[in-house]
């Protein structure tokens, strides 16, 4: 590796697109979800720091950092400090798959399935979070989480294998190369598309935890659920987090699923994939934000229920029309 | 999951409408006519009878003896204030006033006692009521 | 018997007015009156409140009921000695009494015989276990 | 999972009011509530003893802020019926309209919260927002957004004219527009009727043995208003229907107020039109005689009772308050057994609650209130003692 190289992979990892740039991307989520969620609403949003309150985020993070921090006196800290400190971690790590520039820093087959898996462990932490805070409702919370992270992980993972299996690739970068080229070839798969693209946002909106299955920390129920407990900077971690998982649902769903990206050549097609991957992914916010802003939450009962009879079979159902279709086992196509 | 598209449909539009909030410090609000705001007082017209004192329900209203001038002007302390205006209504001559002033905070009570000047209060000509 | 007020004798009745009744009546006679207002016209009976008020020679209590059907309210006033002010409570009849009888109690001493879930503080707060604040010899 | 007892207030979210729940549940099933209440107690009733009747008006006022027009009104009507004090037509309709304000702001206020007690923030936000048109109308009619100080003994404080009245119907046909989008909402939108239908039932036989009232007592399909049972000033003359449901779950009570805020609107409208010329008040009674008296009214959250003792002379001998929460409280611990934690705020909104109405006294402000006069001297001592130790 000569200097020159090192130099840009330094560069790549900690500036753009690794750290520096996700940190800020997060970020800028934040803003964007809760502006667009206050002109839904009608309201104004963020509007003191920076220019259109572009700051304020930065400025809530910072802040927060300098908080007090409340001793728990009978909860696990050591056990929750970890916790949040490994939860922005993950997603940072599965946000380096994503190929913002077309490409990605980190890219192997099976990199999906990697994703997965770390999307699977964050759950597995904020049920831990909360069951180690040993607040009541905490610990209610973190119930409600756990038994709605199965009902929602399974059908998540069946409806990101759709596209994967339109492109006989299990690798996102390849996936969101492949997408167009391999629908365009076989027209018949598109309504199949078309319907697990409908479906993932729904079930990366109870991944999110965001209206109408906001159950685990509902505020108005269990006043914030499994984080109740959290504060200062160990809020500052949660919420960072949080921004990641909202900015890693939406790339994960506007790359593998809406696709149009390639391997660049120049720097010139480079930008051109970034600016197509940030509008997909952005496209992909909005949807999430819309579906949160039109509706209440429901009850623990009725969302397990709803998943586990709908959801889950009607998944299995999609994927299994996907891999007949692209098998090419039906006799006229 | 059936959604009901009137919602969505305005909750789409509100993206293009104006935002109906207001920035307080920036935007001053619209305030109308006969606001109950904080109150003024004519010290020429004002007689002395005590009535807004008997009355006012939380005690804000203190009769204060000028000796230079030989009667008593009511003194409000604004921080009691329920802003009622119990004390216009009950006053037989009509010195109290409303004015749209509403921006009372200040950390400091003693800007919120309303006091005539002594030069303000003159002594009244005739029939000085105690 | 068609009407509530046919329960009551012409000396009990002490004021009529519009849609308002008051009525004075002994203290043994109150549970029989209520229960046979309440079977009178099925139920259909809510209590509106219960004041208690403390007459330096005696206690008062009285019972607004009002009836739906009637569209009437009828005051049930008796009279308790107030050094034992001593009732039994209506709360097996109408168990919407429950908190009107304790609120009572609470602010006047007033005590509900019978009553499962009289306790002092109700709504005062936990130090005043002994004050009974709406008598009249209470200092403030 | 054992049974657990989960601790709601004083201090919780769903709870906009210090008020404490101790819920016993098994998993996410309520097995028992039990209320704790008094904790914004401010001896109110005391204090009503030691001021004259003029002040009163303003304290029954600070009963509760939101439906401070209902308290006034009721105040002011039982301090007529004790005194034989007859108020002018107009002033009557006057209070109609100004009392119908309120309850449509109230009742936009209950429906906001609950919508976001439900998680959906944005139709709280957009009822919130039409609530404020209510609001700048009470403002303009009144002086003030929330506390009206509007009604006196012997009739209204002020007038309206033409160019106000034009306003008002302007603004309220728009609001009427937007409210029937919303009922649509509340009516079909999947996600409020799955979680209100059939959760916190209150049969009508339970609803009067627990002698709730008002909208809760309506939800359980019992036909019961002030308004139409005990006529107060003009309602025996302005045609309105009592609004009903018989599915008795917190969805029925809900649409009651849904369809109420219709109905006040058509009820204000009509009083515009039919608005009588003449004197607005009496000139003021400051002394009362000997007599006992018993008003109610129909305030947003349901009847509102008061009962006054005189003695004769400027001030009531015992002036009892009982507000529509207090009554509501006991039916709601009902409604909770057998229901899920989930559930709790939406039940506990269906009722309307208003602690600060159901306790009216506390001690603390009681014992401040003894020394309700300082002098200059005293205030300046007390200040400066506070701020500079």
């Amino acid at each position: 590796m000569t200097p020159l190289e090192l130099l840009i992979f330094i560069t790549q990892t900690l500036v753009f697109p690794g750290f520096a740039y996700l940190f800020l991307l997060a970020l800028f989520t934040e803003w964007y979800v809760r502006k667009l969620a206050a002109r839904f609403e009608n309201r104004l949003g963020p509007t003191y720091t920076g220019p259109h309150g572009l700051l304020q985020p930065l400025a809530d993070f910072v802040k927060l950092l300098f908080k007090e921090e409340i001793e728990l006196k009978y909860a696990d800290n050591a056990l929750i400090n970890g916790t949040l400190i490994i939860l922005p971690a993950l997603f940072i790590a599965a946000l380096f798959v994503i190929p913002w520039l077309g490409f990605s820093l980190v890219s192997f087959e099976g990199d999906l399935i990697l994703v997965i898996l770390l999307t699977g462990i964050s759950s597995g932490l904020l049920y831990a979070i909360g069951w180690f805070s040993k607040n009541p409702y905490s610990v209610v919370g973190a119930v409600r989480a756990i038994s709605q992270y199965l009902a929602f992980d399974i059908p998540l993972f069946i409806l990101l294998l759709v596209p994967a299996v339109i492109t006989n690739s299990l690798s996102i970068s390849t996936i969101s190369h492949k997408l167009w080229p391999s629908l365009l070839a076989n027209p018949w798969l598109i309504p199949v598309w078309a319907l697990s693209l409908g479906l993932v946002i729904l079930v990366e909106q109870a991944e999110l935890e965001e209206n109408p299955f906001s159950i685990p920390h509902a505020e108005q129920e269990i006043v914030a659920g499994y984080f109740v407990e959290i504060s200062g900077r160990r809020l500052a971690f949660y919420d960072l987090a949080r921004d990641m998982q909202i900015l890693l649902a939406g790339s994960l769903i506007g790359v593998t699923f809406l696709g149009l990206t390639w391997n660049p050549r120049s720097p010139l097609e480079a930008a051109l994939n970034f600016i197509i991957v940030l509008a997909e992914t952005l496209l992909v916010i909005f949807e999430l934000v819309l579906i949160k802003c039109v509706t209440a939450r429901l009850r623990i009962d009725q969302v397990l229920e709803a998943f586990w009879t709908y959801v889950i079979p009607l998944s299995i159902f999609i994927l299994s029309i996907a891999i007949i279709v692209k098998g090419g086992l039906f006799p006229w196509v | 999951m059936g959604l009901k598209p009137k919602i969505v449909e305005k909750v789409l539009s509100n993206l293009l409408k104006r935002p109906f909030t207001e920035q307080y410090p920036f935007e001053k609000p619209v305030i109308p006519d006969g606001f109950r705001g904080v109150m003024k007082l004519d010290v020429d017209k004002c007689i002395g009878c005590g009535l807004c004192s008997r009355d006012c329900p939380s005690g804000a209203i203190e009769m204060k003896k000028y000796e230079h001038a030989n009667r008593s002007v009511p003194v409000f302390h604004l921080y009691r204030c329920t802003f009622c205006y119990q004390c216009a209504d009950s006053c037989p001559v009509k010195a109290i006033s409303m004015t749209p002033v509403y921006e009372l905070s200040t950390p400091d009570p003693f800007k919120l006692i309303l006091e005539p000047k002594p030069e303000e209060v003159k002594p009244r000509p005739r029939g000085v009521r105690k | 018997m068609k009407s509530v007020k046919e329960l009551f004798s012409e000396q009990e009745i002490v004021a009529e007015r519009a849609r308002r009744v008051y009525v004075k009546i002994s203290k043994d006679k109150l549970r029989d009156v209520v229960k046979k207002m309440v079977e009178l016209h099925d139920g259909q009976v809510y209590l509106s409140c219960i004041t208690g008020v403390d007459w330096i020679d005696r206690m008062e209590v009285a019972y607004n009921i009002w009836v739906l059907p009637e569209s009437c309210n009828y005051t049930l006033k008796v009279d308790l000695p107030r050094d034992n002010p001593e009732i039994t409570s209506i709360s097996d009849i109408i168990p919407g009494a429950l908190f009107h009888e304790c609120e009572v109690y609470d602010l006047l001493g007033i005590v509900f015989k019978g009553n499962p879930i009289l306790k002092k503080p109700f709504i005062l707060p936990e130090g005043m276990k002994k004050e009974f604040p709406l008598r009249k010899d209470y200092k403030i | 999972m054992s049974i657990i007892e989960l601790i709601f207030g004083p201090q919780h979210p769903a709870l906009h009011e210090p008020e404490m729940f101790r819920f016993h549940v098994d998993g996410e099933k309520v097995i028992e509530a039990i209320p704790r209440i008094g904790y914004v107690h401010r001896g109110i009733e005391k204090l009503f003893e030691q001021k004259t009747h003029v002040q009163n008006i303003y304290l029954s006022e600070r009963i509760c802020g939101i439906c401070n027009v209902a308290h006034t009104l009721t105040y002011v009507n039982v301090i007529e019926r004790a005194g034989d004090i007859d108020v002018p037509p107009r002033a009557k309709y006057l209070r109609v309209i100004v009392a119908e304000l309120n309850r449509l702001h109230s009742h936009m206020l209950l429906l906001g919260a609950v919508a976001e007690l439900m998680g959906f923030t944005t139709l709280f936000m957009l009822i919130w927002r039409d609530r404020e048109k209510i609001m700048d109308l009470v403002e303009l009619i009144t002086g003030n957004r929330v506390i009206s100080a509007y009604n006196t003994i012997g009739g209204v404080r002020r007038d309206i004219d033409s160019d106000k009245a034009d306003k008002i119907r302007k603004v309220l046909l728009k609001v009427e527009e937007e409210w029937k989008e919303y009922k649509k909402t509340w009516m079909e939108d999947p996600t409020i009727t799955r979680r209100t239908m059939g959760v916190g039932i209150l049969k009508p036989r339970d609803a009067l043995k627990y002698c709730v009232v008002g909208p809760v007592l309506r939800g359980s399909g019992v036909k019961s208003d002030v308004r139409k049972d005990d006529p107060y000033e003009v309602y025996g003359d302005i045609p309105f229907n009592v609004v009903t449901y018989d599915t008795c779950d917190s969805w029925a009570r809900y649409m009651v107020r849904v369809d109420e805020i219709l109905e006040s609107i058509n009820i204000i409208l009509y009083a515009l039109d039919n608005l009588p010329q003449g004197e607005i008040r009496r000139p003021l009674v400051r002394r009362l005689p000997e007599a006992e008296a018993f008003a109610k009214t129909e305030a947003p959250r349901g009847e509102l009772v008061y009962h006054l003792y005189s003695k004769g002379g400027f001030k009531p001998y015992r002036l009892k308050v009982r507000t529509p929460t207090f009554a509501n409280i006991l039916g709601a611990t009902i409604m909770f057994k057998g229901e899920r934690i989930a559930d709790i705020p939406v039940i506990l909104g269906s009722i309307d609650p208003c602690f600060a109405c159901e306790d009216r006294h506390t001690i603390v402000d009681l014992r401040s209130g003894k020394s309700f006069m300082l002098s200059s001297r005293e205030i300046t001592r007390k200040f400066s003692r506070g701020s500079k130790p």
